[in-house]
């Protein structure tokens, strides 16, 4: 049946499954639970089939049967497959983790803002069209607030505040950018753009692209802009925190990379990336370095992640890209893993702060060890994921000459080593007293367990990501090709 | 002119409010204040001189004396947008207002650094 | 090797005749000594005396393996030592092992002596013993360097390293090394005088503060086999440096003359010096004497 | 071809053996020491069993090909990996016996092992990298293992050993931005071809990541403490083998890579001077340390000292000392890790100023040690002497004049602490607390010994070593190197015949303990420590007579100029400031919502004001 | 002092701003895709109102964004201001004038919204002015009468019921066309109320959806003020 066969899935079975379920919270709880659960698989399923045709040829989805540029439409070409695959997988793994985590109410509220933030972020992904871009940005990001506020106890309110007070300033400049976009191209949909910006003034031209650059890396976490991420990460539910860093970020990214990459071609934007990308890194692994509360240092740590993305798409070589996009890969797989075992030591010891979790490790084996293999991961070390990112973006780096930037990146991963290993350490030292012992539950280690192995698996045999990512990478350096079938044909 | 002159005088002076003002509820206000800046920008930019709005009422209005309708109908969008996101910061200023009992934002800054 | 028995009987005689001289040279020290004092001091004859007495005493105790092993390494090493220096200028008689081994192992043979004689001496567990090897191993480093800088010097100026080809250079009176080389021969004896031990630098035997140091454990023939060890030691010592600097000696006559006279030098050294404590030796060996050594051997560097 | 197979068959069972002990651990430990020896002693087994050179497997990865396979070099290495390993896994068995979290342990210390085959069998450098990483977060758990306390430590050593795998990683990315291809050969090939900078470069980059393994000052402040807080059998590794992996590194740089680079280059001078310096500090230091891991900790720093400058020298006689030297330092170091160890089981303790008069209670022990320190020192008869003696030799006929002084000198030092380390241990009063102590059981005693034979053994007839030497370093590019079983020549023809020397020897000291014992069996008795001669009163119990403390108080005395720098502080400091200079940072981060968004607001004018300067572009 | 250098830096982005919108002169006539919509919207989907038309039909997959993103609001609110819902009201009535007044118009206001909603294609408004007018009554009945109360059940089945007409139609339109949201009925003559194929249909479900939501996002405020 060609319905299986259709993009337009990622987003509508979300929302249908959100508008759902309110209905189904009257039948019983455990639908509410479950029902997210089937939904991520049947997309992560869906994803998977699709997975083969993407890379054979594009598939692009017209809405409402109007063809380019009148209709609104979803390109499904390698890029956006390989992402929205890891976006299901890992909402996948993160229901799996929520499933036995969160068990306050409202439940059904969580699990329908989690599943529109679902079909936000896929929205942002596939989507053709620019305007459908900023509303599914917003809807990420209404979701995402509504999310960091979720648990009652924590200062959730205040991080809410502040991510929200900051992205409505990223919504504001966004429309501000399609506005003017659209007094000089007097288009929407992407490619048309693309293909009428040859006769756009160049300052207009850079106006917009600073004005998208500043609305969308908010998003995306570039340096002076990210305020708001480590509050957000560290106050939202530790599955949250992991959708941030495994999801919302990427798909922000994501955004940025197709906005420059397709709508703009100004030479001197990629090194202006690799720039404020190499500060980013920097500013938060200095950062991360002295945080007492082990969410917070996850959360600045994956700020430096996120700078090293943006400096690998700088680059702006096939490689560069790639290697982007197997550290987006690599970084959402294990800092969802990290997330995760932090979320347990945490609610477990019932302390937040690094200090106090001192034994933790002995009192909860596995959960220690998955963070322990986690930290490994992410500094780098062979053979885990974090190793062949880190190693293709040193390639690439090389290859541009950028010897200087590959020390900065290299002395950024020392500090990371550093932090990660002194919590560590803790965690297996000096046996923790006072503590009723509970049972980890089955589905969060499962949840763990599935992660860890990814991250073995892709660390020990690359081909995996590796081959999946160069065509990715293709598309969104071939432009011609991109709006070739993104118009289909016209 | 004067129609995009007034609406970035909205969006500034609604900035403004948001970095200035220590009330999260005028912030919040300043914040639609730039949304309602930010519409009226748009909608002036589909404006054509002397033209009617796009509905084919009478069989005499053809396509030529009409404005641009992407402006409004996707004006009609972001006025949603930006009034849910109005509704959530009020949402969660209210619980910042049980949690903290006060509303200035330099007093509600427990996390930092 | 063409194996023939007159080197075997060298290898007999000479640790013989090693600790004839040995002891003799002791007894006349020791009368030396009193005579410049002003006393009449014992005969020639009784370091002899002694150690026979000894050797026939019968040995009451012991501390454990070390002990019982210890003078063995030190008796050991001395004959190794001997066997190894070319006691006379080509004769085959005398030569013994010195065409197969060089200077580098003589510097580390002399040490496996007192190695062992120290793990001798800690097993007694004797306080005095432990200060003694103490002091001893510490002074050792102090005269090691500029020992090691003239012997440097003296190798890498002849291209060689073997004590026959050190001799060969230096036949006739003008080309004794101490007139070849006298920076580099300078700092050697100035180091002999550490390796003799007497005073000013006899801080490790220190007779009557340390009960004579490492030693003071041992008694009856454990002391005499230590005894006879010091005895060859001290000649295969002598006979090393005339080697080195005195161009050796074609015949015994020779060769007892100028150990003797080397001898004395650091006999009468001795009597007219204090004793030094060990940082001070150390210190004093660690100025002037490296000093010239390093001077010796920057000039041959820079020669050739 | 299964000759080529065996090389992924021997990781793979390795990493498998590691793996499944970790398993095994936690679900029915009863098969756990089995399962140990069976993973450590098979690819042993194999490795013993694989050829000189056998070709090369070749497989991409990630979209590099990268190549395995022995030569050779490789194959020597490979060789006292699994020696050494073999031993210090039976030796671990009973040492951690008591001890808890024994799959953490033996995970990390199989994973050491298996990583150490990988790198002397990789044949290109990113695999090379790949399992030099494995090994260093391997060892670092093994380095944390004991205690918080020892966490400082332990983070010290993967801070220095990522600061040299890192420098390794920039060398490697920029040689391959050359080249395009990873493997050993290519890049033995390309860099000639470079110009001298570009060469020099790689090489500074290539020598600092592998000098931090080998503990090079002034990159060594690391290892005192991580040899120290290492688990006994794991330090007999570490300091045995492991840090030969950093030697053998410096091998390929220094005769593969620096084809541009000839003998007596800047580079070459510089690195054989400081491993000169090394030796003769690192022996100074050891000289007043009171802890005796430490104290070997730091005499091992000395000993690669040694064996970098052979390296650096470049002559053929040098390379093979150091290689030589290398193999001794691997065979007696680990004898000697494992011998303190046994004491630290036994007694718990350490310390040079508590330990005192084992020698009746831990024979073997003892006479290990005794053999291992003979070893160090480099006195003849034993093996030590040998490479000692090549080493000298080379360097005086290389005309490194001084660098032989000070060689030669910090080797008499070494003399101290060495007679300090068996002096305070096992010599000395026999103190009441001791006398429960016991001999440790025999899979500990017996590797000890078998490793001390082994020392013996080369100290006869080296010439069992230098054929595999000769080999390797006719892989190293030396054409004719020269042998013989045991007798040691330089170039100026000056010889020294070992089996002379050693009948002398040993006939001399059989005489000598045939007559002594002879006369003294039977009419001697032993008396206890306490029964000495002094001042003619026989001592009470509680008087303590034991010379420890301070031993070389007046060498310290002496010695004083040379302990006042210490580049430990210097590191110490950086890290301070540095740590201060983030906390100032992350002060950006005011919690104020606010200034955040100013921050959006003024970042935007920012880049529209200077967008000429930023994008070319002025708006 | 932070008050200067906000003043400063928005004066220049202000001064870069006017500058920009100097080359975008007022009022020409610059539509592309803009005049595609105007020439076809008639044919193609049978709705006079063009806004209309590109709202539910052209771009019809931002307005499902939209209710989304309304229905979002109304879930976010839940799920922030969830354990205080329902605790006080207002302490005293409004005056009489103004209950009666309201209870007279509420019926007339909701049937306005309805209205609007209904001939979304035909004239000025659609779902969300309609919605919105519906939410007014609500509010107007909320502040006049302090017993008032809306059934927030109801609300919440109204929203879901609507959402998931919508989603349905647009699998519908992907099951017997070949995508989503594709129009399958048929478009009726111009300028009467049952043409334009589906877009009244969903126009009515956004009314609902709307109103709903509205309804319940100021009930929720509502009952949280103290």
């Amino acid at each position: 049946m060609e319905l299986n066969f259709s993009p337009v899935h990622f987003i509508a079975v979300p929302l249908f499954a959100a508008f759902l379920l309110p209905l189904l919270g009257r039948v019983s709880q455990k639908l509410v639970t479950l029902v997210p659960g089937v939904v991520l698989l049947y997309l992560s399923v869906v994803a998977i089939t699709l997975f083969p045709q993407a890379y054979d040829t594009p598939i692009v989805e017209i809405i409402a049967g109007w063809r380019p540029p009148f209709g609104i439409t979803l390109v499904f070409g390698p890029l956006a497959a390989f992402l929205v695959t890891m976006i299901t997988l890992i909402g996948f793994v993160v229901w799996l983790y929520s499933y036995r985590f969160i068990i306050r109410e409202p439940l059904e509220k969580y699990y329908m803002l989690f599943m529109l933030l679902i079909a936000g972020s896929t929205g942002i992904i596939l989507t053709g069209d620019i305007f459908n871009l900023f509303v599914f940005l917003e809807i990420t990001a209404i979701a995402a607030y509504s999310l960091t506020a979720f648990l009652r106890d924590h200062n959730g309110a205040e991080a809410a505040f502040k991510y929200l007070l900051i992205g409505s300033f990223a919504s504001a400049f966004v429309l501000l950018a399609i506005v003017i976009l659209y007094a000089n191209v007097g288009t929407l949909n992407m490619a048309d753009i693309a293909l009428r910006m040859g006769d756009v003034p160049d300052k207009i031209k850079l106006t917009i692209m600073i004005l998208f650059i500043v609305g969308l890396g908010i998003e995306a976490e570039l340096f002076p802009l990210n305020g708001w991420a480590p509050d957000a990460y560290s106050q939202a539910p530790s599955p949250i925190g992991a959708v941030f860093a495994g999801i919302v970020v990427k798909a922000a990214v994501y955004a940025l990379m197709r906005v420059l990459f397709t709508l703009f071609d100004l030479p001197t934007s990629s090194h202006f990336l690799v720039v404020m990308g190499t500060i980013t890194l920097l500013v938060a692994e200095m950062s991360a370095m002295r945080q007492q509360q082990i969410k917070r240092m996850l959360a600045f740590s994956s700020i430096g992640q996120m700078g090293l993305v943006l400096v690998a798409f700088g680059l702006g070589t096939k490689e560069g890209i790639a290697a982007a996009l197997f550290l987006m890969f690599s970084h959402a797989v294990i800092k969802t893993m990290l997330f995760f075992s932090a979320g347990y030591l945490v609610f477990f010891s019932g302390h937040k702060n690094i200090s106090d979790l001192e034994g933790m490790g002995r009192e909860k084996p596995w959960t220690g060890f998955f963070f322990s293999l986690g930290a490994l991961a992410i500094i780098g070390l062979p053979p885990f994921s974090g190793f062949w990112a880190k190693f293709y973006l040193l390639v690439s780096a090389a290859n541009a000459s950028h010897i200087f930037l590959i020390a900065l990146i290299l002395f950024s991963a020392i500090i990371e080593a550093v932090y990660y290993l002194r919590v560590v350490g803790r965690l297996y030292f000096k046996k923790f007293n006072d503590i009723e012992i509970r049972k980890t539950p089955f589905t969060g280690l499962l949840a763990m367990g599935i992660l860890a192995i990814v991250t073995l698996v892709i660390g020990v045999y690359p081909d995996f990501i590796h081959e999946l990512v160069l065509p990715a990478a293709n598309e969104l350096l071939d432009k011609a090709a991109y709006l070739q079938y993104a118009m289909i044909g016209q | 002119m004067i129609y995009y002159i007034t609406s970035i005088a909205l969006i500034l002076i609604g900035m403004y409010a948001v970095l200035v003002k220590k009330n999260l509820i005028k912030m919040i206000i300043g914040l639609s204040l730039v949304d309602g800046g930010l519409h009226l920008l748009f909608i002036a930019i589909g404006y054509v001189d002397n033209k009617t709005a796009p509905i084919f009422s009478k069989e005499s209005l053809t396509a030529a004396d009409m404005v641009d309708p992407i402006p409004q109908a996707l004006v009609l969008t972001a006025i949603v947008i930006g009034l849910a996101v109005t509704a959530v910061a009020l949402a969660i200023i209210i619980r910042l207002y049980d949690h903290h009992k006060t509303l200035n934002v330099n007093k509600i800054r427990e996390l930092k650094w | 090797m063409s194996f023939d028995w007159i080197k075997l009987l060298g290898f007999i005689v000479t640790p013989l005749i090693a600790s004839v001289v040995g002891f003799t040279y002791m007894g006349l020290s020791r009368k030396i000594t009193a005579r410049v004092q002003n006393r009449v001091g014992p005969s020639v004859s009784q370091s002899f005396i002694d150690v026979v007495k000894l050797y026939s005493k019968k040995t009451a105790i012991h501390h454990g393996l070390m002990q019982h092993m210890g003078p063995v390494f030190a008796i050991t090493a001395s004959i190794t030592t001997l066997f190894f220096i070319p006691v006379l200028k080509d004769s085959l008689f005398f030569a013994n092992f010195s065409f197969r081994g060089d200077l580098v192992f003589l510097m580390y043979i002399m040490v496996f002596g007192q190695l062992g004689m120290a793990l001798g001496a800690g097993q007694t567990g004797n306080p005095n013993s432990a200060i003694g090897v103490s002091r001893g191993l510490s002074q050792m480093v102090g005269y090691k360097v500029p020992y090691v800088l003239g012997l440097l010097a003296i190798m890498v100026h002849f291209k060689t390293t073997n004590l026959q080809e050190l001799i060969a250079v230096q036949d006739g009176f003008r080309n004794w090394m101490i007139f070849q080389m006298p920076l580099a021969s300078i700092a050697g004896l100035l180091a002999y005088l550490g390796f003799m031990a007497y005073a000013p630098f006899d801080v490790p035997f220190a007779p009557a503060e340390l009960a004579s140091g490492p030693p003071s454990e041992f008694g009856g023939k454990y002391l005499a086999l230590m005894m006879t060890s010091r005895s060859i030691f001290t000649f295969a010592k002598l006979v090393l440096f005339v080697d080195l600097f005195f161009g050796g000696a074609s015949n015994f006559f020779e060769l007892l003359i100028k150990t003797f006279v080397l001898y004395l030098f650091a006999l009468f050294v001795g009597l007219v010096n204090p004793r030094f404590r060990t940082e001070q030796s150390i210190q004093f060996w660690w100025k002037w004497p490296t000093a010239i050594g390093a001077l010796a051997l920057l000039l041959v560097a820079w020669k050739g | 071809m299964d000759q080529l197979l065996n090389i992924p068959a021997i990781l793979a069972i390795a990493f498998a053996g590691s793996i499944l002990v970790f398993i095994t651990h936690s679900v029915f430990p009863k098969l756990r020491t089995a399962i140990i020896l069976i993973f450590t002693i098979l690819p042993a087994y194999l490795v013993w069993q694989l050829p000189a050179d056998s070709g090369l497997v070749h497989f991409t990865l990630g979209g590099f090909d990268l190549s395995w396979g022995t030569n050779a070099y490789s194959r020597l290495f490979s060789l006292l990996i699994a020696g050494i390993g073999v031993l210090a896994t039976i030796y671990s068995i009973s040492f951690m016996k008591k001890r808890s979290r024994l799959g953490f342990f033996y995970l990390a210390f199989l994973t050491t092992i298996s990583a150490m085959y990988g790198i002397v069998f990789s044949q290109d450098l990113l695999s090379l990298f790949f399992f030099w990483e494995i090994m260093t977060w391997a060892s670092f758990l093994l380095v944390i293992y004991y205690s918080f306390e020892d966490q400082k430590a332990g983070i010290r050593y993967f801070v220095f050993s990522a600061i040299g795998a890192y420098s390794l990683l920039t060398a490697i990315v920029y040689l391959y931005s050359f080249t395009g291809d990873l493997s050993l050969a290519a890049t033995f090939k390309v860099i000639p071809e470079l110009d001298t900078t570009q060469i020099t470069f790689i090489t500074i980059l290539f020598l600092l990541g592998f000098g931090v393994k080998s503990a090079l000052m002034p990159v060594h402040v690391w290892a005192p403490d991580a040899y120290r807080s290492a688990p006994s059998p794991f330090t007999a590794l570490f300091s045995g083998v492991l840090s030969k992996m950093g030697v053998f590194g410096m091998g390929l740089v220094l005769f593969k890579f620096m084809g541009g680079l000839e003998q007596g280059h800047i580079i070459r001078e510089i690195l054989a001077w400081l491993g000169g310096i090394t030796a003769l500090l690192a022996t100074f230091y050891a000289i007043f340390q009171t802890d005796a891991k430490k104290l070997l900790a730091y005499s091992s720093i000395a000993q690669l000292g040694y064996i970098t400058i052979g390296l650096a020298v470049g002559t053929p006689m040098s390379v093979m000392a150091a290689i030589f030297l290398a193999l001794m330092h691997g065979i007696f170091k680990s004898m000697l890790f494992m011998g303190i160890g046994s004491v630290f089981l036994q007694t718990g303790s350490l310390d040079l100023n508590e330990l005192t008069g084992l020698i009746r209670r831990m024979p073997l022990s003892f006479v290990t040690v005794l053999m291992g320190i003979i070893t160090v020192a480099g006195v003849p008869p034993l093996g030590g002497f040998v490479g000692k003696w090549l080493l000298y030799e080379s360097l005086i006929t290389s005309e490194h004049y001084f660098l032989v002084a000070v060689t030669f000198i910090s080797s008499t030092a070494a003399f101290l602490y060495l007679y300090r380390l068996i002096f305070s241990i096992f010599l000395g009063q026999e103190e009441k607390e001791f006398d429960h102590i016991k001999e440790v059981p025999w899979p500990m005693w017996v590797p000890m010994l078998i490793l001390a034979s082994l020392t013996m053994l080369t100290g006869l007839m080296p010439g069992l070593f230098f054929e595999p030497i000769a080999e390797a370093m006719k892989f190293l590019g030396f054409q004719q190197v020269n042998w013989e079983m045991s007798v040691l020549f330089n170039t100026w023809g000056n010889q020294i015949d070992l089996l002379a020397m050693s009948t002398s020897i040993f006939s001399v000291f059989l005489l000598g303990l045939a007559f002594i014992t002879w006369k003294n069996y039977k009419t001697t008795r032993y008396v206890t420590t306490k029964d000495i001669h002094t001042s003619g009163e026989i001592p009470t119990e509680n008087e303590n007579l034991t010379y420890a403390v301070d031993f070389y108080r007046p060498f310290e005395r002496a010695a004083a100029p040379v302990f006042k720098y210490k580049v430990t502080h210097f590191y110490e400091s950086f890290a301070e400031n540095a740590e201060h200079l983030f906390d100032l940072l992350r002060h950006v981060y005011t919690g104020n919502a606010q200034t955040y968004a100013l921050y959006v607001v003024i970042f935007l004018v920012l880049l529209i004001v200077f967008s000429g300067w930023i994008f070319g572009i002025q708006i | 002092m932070r008050k200067i250098i906000t003043f400063l830096f928005l004066a220049i982005l202000g001064y870069y701003m006017v500058n920009l919108m100097n080359q975008i002169p007022f009022g020409e006539d610059r539509m592309n895709v803009g005049r595609y919509y105007l020439e076809n919207t008639v044919s193609e989907t049978g709705s006079v109102n063009t806004v209309t038309s590109i709202v539910v039909s052209y771009r019809g997959f931002d307005t499902l964004g939209e209710v989304t993103v309304l229905f979002l609001a109304a879930t976010g609110l839940g799920a922030i201001l969830f354990d205080k819902r329902g605790k006080k009201r207002r302490k005293q009535h409004a005056s009489s004038l103004v209950r009666t007044t309201s209870k007279l118009l509420y019926p007339l206001i909701v049937l306005l919204g309805a209205y609007v909603f209904v001939h979304g294609h035909l004239t000025p408004g659609g779902g969300f002015q309609g919605g919105a007018i519906i939410a007014t009554g609500v509010l107007m009945m909320y502040m006049s009468y302090r017993k008032f109360e809306t059934n927030h059940k109801a609300l919440t089945i109204i929203e879901s019921v609507a959402g998931l007409t919508f989603i349905t139609l647009g699998m519908t339109g992907l099951i017997l066309g070949q995508t989503f949201l594709e129009n399958f009925l048929p478009l009726g003559t111009p300028n009467t109320l049952l043409s334009a194929g589906i877009i009244p249909i969903i126009y009515s479900a956004v009314g609902f959806k709307v109103g709903a939501e509205l309804t319940g996002v100021l009930d929720t405020l509502l009952k949280t003020i103290r």
